[in-house]
């Protein structure tokens, strides 16, 4: 296997941090994964060279970033495998672009209509629809989750009815690191006539993917996941579905004319991209993908399949972790949530913290619903990144089984 | 960084849970919750001429929590609401880095090492803060 | 005087890149400024030492992350001369921030209820409220300009009412660079029981603003015109007016409990910052205003004033051209528009650039009712910041006339 | 950069503004807009026999736009539909940097430079847009 994470390592300074005298373990990737020195560059030389507000302008660095942009959103058309750059709408992340579609469609829907979640959302994907049903009244319906964390499509049948207009789920789970089986959920849209979403958030990361394949109508993530700078994501939409939402904000650069009496909008994707974007940071974003899709993908999922085991096996030999998700290697990324008897999710990461350097999360992972299926109030959470390597989950869990002695 | 944030003291004070339970009878009560982890407490206090003489608890909360509440309940018993005040206060003082208050109770000292966690604090303050509503009711 | 632009220069490296052999004069800071050396650094060093995912994380990267954030929130109070840091809500921008207040009033406003702006307003202070408009029918009156290009406020008394429940004005004017009177705004905004909201996007870069003062209720700006990175913005409302908003966008991070059928929003500002906020990127903000609060504040704007002057008086002197704005120095910023007889304004503005390498603006600088009102299609913006000098001005007369000699 | 893209050339044509006006017998007629920058071309043509008898333009917009009509002007009267289309794309060939087509208006070679400027491609383009609507009526 010619893919290194060692090698890898050194392209992100901050894994060399020390923490108390003790090297970083970082385990925390869901929530952010950290940025290479590729990107963090790119950011630098569009700041230093290229900075100005993008559209509209003639002169030389208004003409550099508005090309650097533009190009931006050709590398995220292409990581996708869009039809179209236009398909492609910058956000702020991925709970901005979801907030878009649900705003988007608001007049679209009428009371009754129905919107599909599942129990195991991020609140991202869970709030903007709840905010459609007090603004509008449609029903918010959610596919049940069986043991193993997973979706289950087997109520797909009962829970997609005539009135289902959208099916919003995770691609993959960023609690249980469930990675959903879409070709279902597409044929249940489609016999009812209801769009889908997915939220990439947690599958991006990971690679390249194939919109066009998968057969959803939007999709949505952020960049700050994928190696990429804060305060920037993305929804993808096909032509048809961008074409029919709304805008959910207005300002500059989204409008093709002002009167005071009478507004008309600009074609997607700029009618959602109300005001200056972040344009920096879409910049990086564009390096990032070029960055992931760039890995060896196959020797990269293969190790970090290799460390889930390794975690799973090892969070098995001790007493009292329970894991939340699947057991096995099936279907599934390398997000491995469990909990400690008698210990609480904070005291545990801030202990593995504290004693190891080890960077956990802990607590409900913006998934409430989720805890309360499986009754808990949070879970300690390890998730990984290419970088990653089996000190790191050695680490961890040396340090889950420290936390067991001296916590319990 | 501190090695000492769970040290054997803290430890101990969770696990003895002074004080865990219920008193159906108590007059003063007050639940407190922590929207970020969901953690909460409640508190049910019996007073009698301004003295505790009774207090009693249940954390649903972390360790850090469950040992504020536990010195609450090895420690209220007998004193008088000025007295929960200042400990609620050298509570917030440890937190921020200052040296514990003269006349408050050396368990609270066990805490130092949260100042340096911003996130924890709630944590501590926690049965504190319902004590303190507690005595408002 | 002390303060010496030639030795801020230094800070800016793009202000050094030279265009096809020629030194930049970088006259769009109104658009975009440029953003120094302390800003840029401060982000790498917190991508690089501080990065991960704010609040509930209990690692010590986590932690840091938090602990910068928030700070970034308390300078940008102080900035403000804000009550709490509480009352500081982190946006993608100006737009996002006005949107934010307008999307957040809907459930407070009835058909009928008025919104006042003005004339002169950047399109991200009209579309905002004409959705309002379209959603709930409120009307959109508009205050008129004068032939000076400032707000009339001479009409305040017939156009504020009973029914006027907000008063959205920009605090200074991207196009014609006015300077509002705000008193007898707020004075005819308490009469009649209004909010006021002003959108200072084009104040902040000027140094430290006092909001309370003002008497306003809130407040809108963005990170890239002060100096910091794309992507970041504020809001800040009074702590009374904050409560009363409703959140535009829901996801994690604005919740207080989340369950499938019933869900709790978050006190704010937490309530109006759904999503991973763009972290890195207040981080910068908070640097770059204390870099501006550390500028000689009576000395820059001195400076800027008589590049002002210049300006104005080298323009007097071409022929054709005509100032659209106020002709003197008094209650202005450095922002001149102007057009130029028989030439368009990206004519102009491409001429200058090809030839001299400055950097203006061209267009309706998204204030198309304001272009109406003085009959253009454009104008050419020309926008100063503390690092211009005489030379750049200097290029700028030079390109016009110049330009008025090949293209008319 | 080029210190080109105002060259002499195009600032004559623009200035010649070769069939600029008004056709008011015209049935082949296209506005077309820009709505980035406001700009705006009508452009109405009388055709005989898949023949160009008469091409009037009128422009809200730049030097470029102006300039691109005034050839429309000049060289499209006795041009046939196919000519038409076949300048029409070599203005798109310019645009893309490539060498001007054969066979097309030499004229339309002055626009060589703007390949550099992604933001005018549509000046330059809007009078043909307007010309390729104005056939399809
Ligand atoms: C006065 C004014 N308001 C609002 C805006 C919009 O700001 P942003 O595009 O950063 O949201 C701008 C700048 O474009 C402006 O100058
Ligand atoms: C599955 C999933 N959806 C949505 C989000 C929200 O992403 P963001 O906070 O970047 O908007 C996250 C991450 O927090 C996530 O893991």
């Amino acid at each position: 296997m010619a893919f290194d994470p060692e090698q890898l390592r050194a392209e992100f300074p901050i894994l060399n941090t020390r923490l108390g005298g003790k090297a970083l373990h970082y385990l925390d990737n869901a929530a952010s994964a950290q940025i290479p020195v590729a990107v963090i560059d790119a950011v630098m030389r569009h700041e230093t060279a290229a900075r100005a507000n993008v559209s509209r302008g003639v002169h030389s660095l208004a003409e550099r970033a508005t090309e650097a942009y533009e190009a931006a959103r050709s590398i995220i058309a292409r990581y996708l495998n869009a039809a179209l750059p236009d398909e492609v709408v910058f956000t702020g992340g991925t709970t901005g672009a979801i907030n878009l579609v649900a705003q988007g469609s608001a007049s679209q829907l009428k009371p009754g209509d129905e919107i599909v979640i599942s129990e195991l959302e991020h609140h991202s994907n869970i709030v903007p629809w709840h905010m459609l049903r007090e603004r509008i009244g449609v029903a918010l319906r959610a596919l049940p989750v069986t043991d193993e964390g997973r979706v289950d499509l087997a109520a797909l049948d009962r829970t997609v009815t005539k009135r289902t207009r959208m099916i919003a789920l995770a691609h993959v789970s960023n609690v249980t690191g469930a990675v959903l089986d879409v070709a279902p959920v597409v044929a249940a849209a489609r016999a009812s006539g209801a769009q889908v979403l997915l939220d990439g958030a947690q599958a991006v990361p990971h690679g390249p993917v194939d919109v066009r394949a998968l057969g959803v109508d939007f999709y949505a993530f952020s960049g700050h996941k994928m190696f990429a700078p804060n305060g920037i994501g993305v929804l993808w939409g096909k032509r048809e579905a961008l074409a029919r939402l709304a805008p959910a904000f207005g300002g500059g650069g989204m409008i093709r004319e002002v009167a005071l009496d009478q507004i008309s909008y600009a074609d997607p994707p700029r009618r959602f991209e109300a005001g200056t974007p972040p344009i920096a940071q879409a910049v990086g974003l564009g390096e990032a993908a070029r960055w992931v899709a760039a890995l060896e993908r196959e020797a990269v999922a293969a190790h970090e399949l290799r460390l889930t085991g390794r975690m799973l096996d090892g969070l098995a030999d001790i007493r009292g972790v329970r894991v939340v998700g699947p057991q096995g290697l099936q279907a599934r990324r390398g997000v491995v949530s469990f909990t400690l008897d008698g210990v609480h999710p904070h005291d545990l990461c801030q202990f593995v913290d504290d004693r190891f350097a080890v960077a956990l999360r802990g607590g409900h992972h913006c998934a409430q619903p989720l805890m309360r299926r499986f009754g808990l109030a949070g879970t300690s959470r390890a998730s990984l990144a290419p970088y990653n390597t089996d000190a790191d989950v050695d680490a961890l869990l040396q340090g889950v089984a420290e936390a067991r002695r001296v916590l319990v | 960084m501190s090695d000492e944030l769970y040290q054997q003291a803290i430890v101990e004070l969770a696990r003895a849970a002074h004080g865990a339970g219920r008193l159906d009878n108590a007059k003063r009560r007050a639940t407190v919750d922590n929207p970020l982890c969901g953690d909460r407490v409640t508190v049910e206090i019996i007073l009698a001429n301004d003295h505790v003489v009774n207090l009693r608890h249940t954390v649903k909360g972390c360790l850090l929590c469950k040992a504020a509440a536990s010195i609450l309940g090895l420690r209220a018993p007998g004193a008088d609401s000025d007295a929960l005040h200042a400990n609620a206060a050298a509570v917030d003082a440890v937190l921020a880095g200052k040296p514990l208050p003269r006349n408050t109770w050396a368990e609270i000292a066990s805490f130092q090492p949260v100042a340096q966690h911003k996130s924890r604090f709630d944590c501590v303050r926690l049965p504190f803060q319902a004590v303190r509503d507690a005595l408002k009711e």
